[in-house]
């Protein structure tokens, strides 16, 4: 009885802070709007009996990905940021449809009923979620934990090609130049 | 036995590419001999591609000694520096080897039984799919016969009098690979066994003829004739192609054969299926062959040379509406309704582009609009069911009309590229043997008794009246319209050599008769006109009609209704009547043009006599448009605007209306990423409900 | 009165849906891969959701798997913002509409 | 059944050994500018194709029925190999001098292709996403190459966010059939289906999940109306990328849609068709009227790229073996004349890209202009080229499943089509050349290579279809 308050709590706290996150004008606020709902999440995770989720949410989710987050806000420009305008009229089409996708998706949400007993890949009681997780990640997932690998492979290239500042070829001849202008002066 | 006759359009398709190859080449062409050798290679290669195609068809191998052959053909070639002599030798050349295999197989086919004259040569199995396959195959029956002779025999004289109106014109060798291109097309069009092949040669032809009408691109208007004709051609490709899918939905198969062998069986008479098949196939018709209300392009067209105008636009592509209806003509027998409109559309086609033919003073346009009323002819004759009328005045008019524009192409060369007949006058004495040959011509169109023009026309008009599809105000019509023709066409004779020379001083001073090259063509043309009628003189005159009872199989599934006979002298009065009135017509124009109020030798003797001349012609004129400008004039001008502005309008609305909705969906692209957003959420939410 | 996983699944459904209109409404490049985090996030929960009532390991796997697709999209988007910053000096979207029409 | 069927992924193997061989080379060589990496790309797509033969013609399940290697799988394979190949053949001369990391240009189009390859051989969703993530990624970092091009970088963060959204719609679509059917392999998706789910609500929540997941396979294919990114990006983007998304990312979503709504979803596929219809009309219309007025040459493309996404749906919602792999010959086809096409484009971009900058290239460049009309008839849809075959054989199927009205609409759409792809010839023959840009690089031997290969093949599709189509329609193996 108190897990279900619990989580009626944590889901509340979640949604509340997911609200936030969007409607921030500061993306460092947004930024720790978000940070609560993955934490949120990771406590409706451990309610869900899934203890290790729970914790590669925190660990990875808020201790990496969100601090990769805070460290890019960090180097950009916030200033500008808190000037973008919420509320005008051009964005009502936005909100509308997207209530409506909401509303579609409380109502898919609302009548969903679980008719099957047994899923594919059963829990045996016995085991907790992480060795359910050990047991099949390395049996029946053996080839997408593998390809999940190129797939980060390629994140890695993209971080390296695109974050690294380069200069265009001959640009550099051209700064001399200006300087000299510069300097004549 | 016939398998050669693939090779028909196989040497057009060779001569265009050698000559394309050059034409695209040339500018950048060095004497390096590696620029040789890969072009050389090439040619071989596609030599090559020919032969082995050629092997599927399972052709004696011993065709494959063709390969040295082509080989050394080659290096002949490749060997010496290309010229523009060497482009009218490929160019002329091949046209000639296609003409000389027509005639073989034409040789070969009446050498055959009459029910055996259906001869279909596989060439290559293009797609099997399920129930439908096509073929690239070739059919050669009387139609198909008379077609390739035609398209061989003028293509090849206009070939020849190519080289001498183009000589030194920058892009020669563009030109004949144009012309080579477009007779390829025009010759799967006719041999075609089936409507894909069909269609590929109807957009072929389409395709080449704007890019002649657009040769000299430079000029403004001439792209934008091109552009025109193009437009124009694809609103009635719609129709073809719409036609084409709904006989491959209702027969399942595109085969000439088998849609009209099954065709009464399949369809009923007067069906709804029927009537929209052949409705449509006419649409695509009204396009290429330009009648009502799809023929603007074609007085546009002529912004293109002469030999094109002659070849495309008057001998052969044009005619190709009037063929395919006679193709069908098991499907078009079925569908009374669409004889109906065919004959009507035919009927009223040729007296408004008559009529409009009085209003022009553009040498060549006033052939156009004669041409677009001679087509309307032949579909008068084909509406009527008289299948073989219609195909036999294609004929003496290929013969005729492509006289006419030569000529007309030859006066222009001696004007020095003047195209206004109301600045020339006189020219009998300068060029005397182009006015013989124009002479013949415009005897022949107008349907002087003996030449070709007669019997073709007369046929036609005796059907309009005697067939069951006929009736007397179509058969009116006919002979109103030859009445006109005569007119319109002695006038143009007569404003061009007759009368008194307007031309300026230097041009006058420059005029000189054409090359031998482009005579010779004139004089064969011209012995044609006369003789061409000769091969289908009918029985009330005491002939045999070879050329009917040749055609009569190709008929055969047509759905035949039983007419009243109608008398030997009933048919003398009509003929009677009809040249009486082709005579009035002349003699129209005789007096006015002419006779009135002076006569040529009168010319020389004082200033104010031919000032008094001009006078008086003017008056002529203008007495002319006095009494007919409430009457034919009016409309004719009025149909003139409406021409240009409705039909201009319709076709430039579709497009306008494009324009705008591109512009409009543009917009919706506003380059913002949450309008993209939008977008997905809106294609999800649709998605889901 | 819904069951309790009714009530997990529409919190997944409703910060999924919060982060949709996160994306609709707001032009700043970063608080907007911010809401596709936050649509991971949802997807994640119901996932988590469907593998307990369920009582499959099929869906905590995935859950693993969209982490570290997340990470490797985290990666790459924000190397990408930061060469838009570099380029353009600011990260709002109304000045990423130089190709349009 | 611990199948390791290292055999059955053996191409992917040597794709990825060779990827990561470039990224080392990059860091560990001192002279890195000057290895020949497309020469090495292009040996290691062709070991791949090499392996795949090996391979071809067998069908066989790995990895726990994780992936399903069966005919159209390979088929799939070599056409993203080829693919591979042409653009690695079609890129040297156009990066050169413009991106510095030519080992990650040319190891990312690999991994693209891995991630294709893996969406080809999925047999469980988990497989697809992973794919779908591998190709999308790559080709986001792809786009955004030219790191001092501000155009680049919009398509990349356009394409990126974009994309990112739709993934993870289709995560929520995967989510849910999950959850009603309790698993997510393809075959017990079927089983489960047919087993628990008999109309009423939860089977409304199946088709719910299914249409999300529809909503991110249209989205990478571009219909309308998720396809606003694509004028954007495909112009934006270096245009030898560009060549690849719209030859290669294309087929591949295409075979996703075909693989997945056909083997897994194939029980709620039918419930679709009438909203496909919908789709695929509104797309070729749409994608071929806002083409109509582009002056860019690289964004008309796009939206004819759009337009032909609309006929290849035709294919899709008739539903029977003649329209199904007619998508797989029009695929080719449509790949291979893009691919050409933009290979032209590469070579001419030094003028510029709009239309006005090509003006008379067809003379002073005889070569590239018979290259371009080749290409551009086939996309008319003119014969005798691949482009006509592709579009006939897809309105064949159509016309077998009933549609003619559908077939009347695209037959008219295509007539539109004609105006502005030969809008392109006439301004390369019929315009006068105007002074912008020097003399170009006209004569790279490996663009040239690529032209020949693109435009035989067309000629070979257009003149031969037989061969392709019947390949195709034997090994069109699933049905609904």
């Amino acid at each position: 009885m108190i897990q279900e308050y619990l989580g009626y709590a944590f889901s509340f706290l979640a949604v509340v802070l997911a609200i936030s996150t969007i409607i921030q004008k500061n993306p460092v606020y947004s930024a720790a709007s978000l940070i609560g709902v993955m934490l949120m999440l990771a406590c409706n995770y451990v309610l869900l009996n899934a203890e290790f989720i729970a914790a590669i949410q925190v660990i990875v989710y808020v201790g990496a990905i969100m601090v990769l987050f805070v460290f890019v806000i960090m180097l950009l420009n916030i200033e500008y940021a808190k000037r973008e305008k919420l509320y005008y009229r051009g964005r009502i089409f936005g909100v509308i449809i997207g209530v409506a996708l909401l509303l579609k998706l409380l109502i898919v949400g609302y009548s969903m009923a679980i008719k099957i007993q047994q899923g594919d890949l059963p829990v045996p009681k016995d085991l907790d979620s992480t060795k359910v997780v050990g047991k099949y990640l390395f049996s029946n997932y053996i080839l997408p934990f593998e390809v999940i690998s190129v797939v980060l492979l390629i994140g890695i290239i993209g971080a390296v090609v695109l974050g690294r500042k380069e200069r265009p070829n001959g640009e550099q001849k051209e700064e001399v130049v200006v300087k000299t202008i510069g300097s004549t002066h | 036995m016939f398998d050669f006759i693939v090779l028909i359009p196989l040497f057009p398709a060779f001569g265009a590419f050698l000559n394309g190859i050059y034409g695209v080449f040339r500018s950048n062409w060095a004497d390096k001999p590696s620029h040789t050798i890969g072009i050389a290679s090439i040619g071989l290669a596609f030599g090559l591609m020919l032969l082995l195609v050629y092997k599927m068809v399972s052709v004696p191998i011993v065709l494959l000694a063709l390969v040295p052959a082509l080989g050394a053909f080659l290096a002949f070639i490749f060997g010496y520096r290309w010229s523009d002599k060497l482009v009218s030798i490929i160019g002329v050349g091949s046209i000639g080897i296609s003409f000389i295999l027509s005639v073989l197989a034409f040789w070969k086919l009446i050498h055959l039984e009459p029910e055996a004259r259906f001869i279909e040569v596989v060439f290559y199995k293009w797609m099997i799919s399920g129930d439908l396959s096509l073929d690239i195959a070739f059919l050669l029956d009387p139609l198909s016969a008379v077609m390739i002779l035609v398209v061989t025999g003028v293509g090849f004289l206009i070939h020849v009098y190519s080289v001498g109106y183009m000589h030194n014109d920058p892009s020669y060798p563009r030109f004949f690979a144009y012309l080579n291109l477009f007779v390829f097309f025009m010759l799967i069009l006719v041999m075609a066994n089936n409507f894909p092949m069909m269609f590929i040669g109807w957009e072929g032809v389409g395709l080449c003829s704007y890019l002649l009408i657009g040769f000299w691109f430079e000029d403004d208007y001439n792209a934008y004739a091109g552009n025109k004709a193009f437009i124009v051609n694809r609103i009635g490709d719609f129709g073809f192609l719409l036609g084409m899918f709904l006989i491959f939905v209702t027969f399942g198969s595109l085969n000439y054969k088998d849609v009209f062998e099954t065709a009464s069986r399949v369809l009923s008479y007067n069906g709804f299926t029927v009537t929209a098949i052949t409705l449509l196939l006419f649409v695509g018709a009204t396009g290429k062959s330009s009648q009502i209300p799809l023929y603007v392009w074609l007085p546009d067209a002529m912004a293109g040379p002469t030999p094109v105008s002659a070849l495309i636009h008057a001998a052969t592509m044009v005619t190709a509406g009037v063929y395919m209806v006679a193709r069908c003509n098991a499907l078009y027998t079925l569908a009374p309704i669409s004889m109906a409109v065919v004959a009507t559309i035919g009927a009223l086609t040729a007296i408004f582009a008559a009529s409009m033919g009085f209003a022009q003073r553009d040498i060549k346009r006033i052939l156009a609009y004669s041409t677009i009323s001679q087509l309307g002819y032949m579909f008068l004759g084909v509406g009527v069911a008289a299948f073989s009328a219609g195909i036999f005045h294609l004929v003496t008019h290929a013969f005729f009309k492509a006289l006419l524009f030569l000529s007309a192409g030859s006066v222009i060369h001696a004007m020095g590229g003047e195209q206004d007949v109301m600045k020339m006058g006189g020219l009998k004495g300068h060029i005397k043997k182009t006015f013989i040959v124009s002479l013949v011509g415009t005897l022949a169109i107008a349907g002087a008794p003996g030449l070709s023009g007669f019997f073709s026309k007369d046929e036609i008009l005796w059907q309009a009246y005697s067939s069951p599809y006929g009736s007397v105000f179509l058969w009116a019509i006919g002979v109103i319209t030859a009445g006109m023709t005569a007119f319109y066409m002695f006038r143009w004779l007569f404003l061009i050599f007759f009368g008194e020379e307007r031309m300026d001083h230097e041009t006058k001073h420059h005029i000189h008769e054409s090359p031998n090259v482009m005579l010779v063509p004139l004089y064969i043309l011209a012995f044609l006109s006369i003789v061409g009628g000769y091969i289908g003189i009918p029985e009330s005159l005491g002939g045999k009609n070879h050329f009917h009872h040749f055609l009569e199989p190709v008929t055969r599934y047509a759905y035949k209704i039983e007419g009243p006979h109608y008398s030997h002298a009933l048919e003398y009065a009509l003929m009677i009547v009809s040249v009486a009135v082709a005579f009035a017509g002349f003699a129209i124009a005789y007096i006015c043009y002419v006779k009135n109020p002076s006569i040529p030798v009168k010319f020389a003797e004082s200033y104010r006599n031919i000032y008094r001349w001009v006078y008086n012609k003017y008056f002529v004129d203008e007495l002319y448009e006095f009494l007919f400008v409430k009457g034919t004039l009016n409309t004719c001008f009025g149909l003139k605007a409406f021409d240009e502005k409705g039909i201009d309008g319709a076709v430039n609305g579709t497009g306008k209306s494009l324009y705008w909705s591109s512009i409009l969906t543009s917009k919706l692209q506003t380059g913002y990423i949450y309008h993209y957003v939008w977008g997905i959420v809106l294609g999800l939410l649709i998605l889901l409900f | 009165m819904i069951s309790q996983m009714n009530f997990f699944l529409l919190t997944g459904l409703l910060i999924f849906g919060i982060g949709a209109l996160g994306l609709l409404i707001r032009r700043n490049l970063i608080i907007c891969f911010m809401s596709i985090e936050l649509m991971l996030n949802g997807v994640n929960l119901i996932f988590v959701t469907f593998s307990h009532y369920l009582q499959s390991a099929v869906g905590v796997l995935y859950v693993l798997f969209i982490m570290a697709l997340a990470a490797a999209e985290v990666a790459i988007g924000l190397a990408i913002i930061l060469l838009i910053y570099r380029l353009k000096g600011t990260v709002d979207m109304d000045s990423l509409n130089t190709m349009k029409g | 059944m611990a199948n390791f069927d290292f055999l059955s992924i053996s191409p992917d193997l040597v794709l990825i050994a060779f990827a990561v061989l470039f990224l080392l080379m990059g860091s560990f060589s001192r002279t890195p500018g000057v290895h020949n990496y497309n020469m090495l790309s292009i040996s290691a797509f062709s070991l791949a194709i090499l392996f795949n033969l090996l391979l071809f013609g067998s069908k066989r399940f790995g990895f726990y029925d994780m992936m399903l290697y069966d005919e159209l799988a390979g088929i799939f394979r070599f056409i993203f190999y080829g693919i591979g190949i042409i653009v690695s053949l079609m890129s040297d001369p156009y990066i050169e001098g413009k991106i510095k990391h030519k080992g990650e240009y040319y190891a990312l189009i690999i991994l693209s292709i891995v991630g294709m390859s893996f969406i080809a051989t999925s047999y469980d969703l988990i497989m697809l996403v992973l794919g779908v993530e591998a190709m999308s990624l790559s080709v986001y970092i792809l786009a955004g190459m030219f790191k001092h091009d501000e155009a680049s970088a919009e398509a990349s963060i356009k394409y990126f966010l974009l994309g990112a959204f739709s993934t993870a719609i289709m995560l929520l679509g995967i989510a849910f059939v999950y959850g009603t059917v309790g698993t997510t392999n393809y075959s017990l998706i079927v089983q489960n289906y047919n087993k628990y789910l008999h109309g009423g609500i939860q089977t409304g929540i199946f088709l719910f999940g299914v249409a999300a997941i529809l909503a991110g396979v249209l989205f990478k294919i571009a219909a309308v109306p998720f396809h606003m990114w694509t004028p954007d990006v495909y112009e934006g983007a270096p245009t030898s990328v560009t060549a690849f998304m719209i030859s290669g990312v294309k087929a591949a979503s295409f075979f996703m849609l075909i693989r997945v709504f056909l083997i897994a979803l194939k029980v709620a596929v039918f419930n679709f068709v009438d909203i496909m219809v919908f789709i695929s009309i509104i797309t070729m219309t749409l994608g071929n009227i806002a083409a109509l007025t582009q002056r860019n040459i690289k964004r008309m493309l796009a939206y004819s790229s759009i337009a032909h996404a609309g006929y290849m749906l035709i294919g899709f919602v008739a539903l029977n073996k003649t329209g199904l792999a007619a998508i797989v010959f029009y695929l080719i086809a449509y790949a291979l004349m893009n691919l050409g096409a933009f290979a032209v484009l590469v070579l001419l971009e030094e003028k510029g890209k709009d239309l006005e900058h090509v003006s008379g290239c067809g003379f002073l460049y005889p070569f590239l202009g018979l290259m371009m009309t080749i290409f551009m008839f086939s996309m008319v849809g003119l014969p005798p080229t691949g482009g006509f075959m592709g579009k006939f054989y897809v309105f064949k199927g159509a016309l077998e499943a009933g549609y003619l009205w559908l077939v009347i609409i695209a037959v008219l759409n295509s007539a539109v089509s004609a105006y502005f792809y030969l809008r392109v010839l006439v301004y390369m023959f019929f315009e006068k050349p105007i002074d912008a840009g020097g003399a170009l690089r006209t004569s790279s031997a490996t663009v040239t290579t690529a032209l020949v290969l693109t435009s035989v093949g067309i000629l070979f599709l257009g003149i031969f279809p037989q061969f392709f189509f019947e390949i195709t329609t034997k090994y069109m193996t699933y049905l609904p």
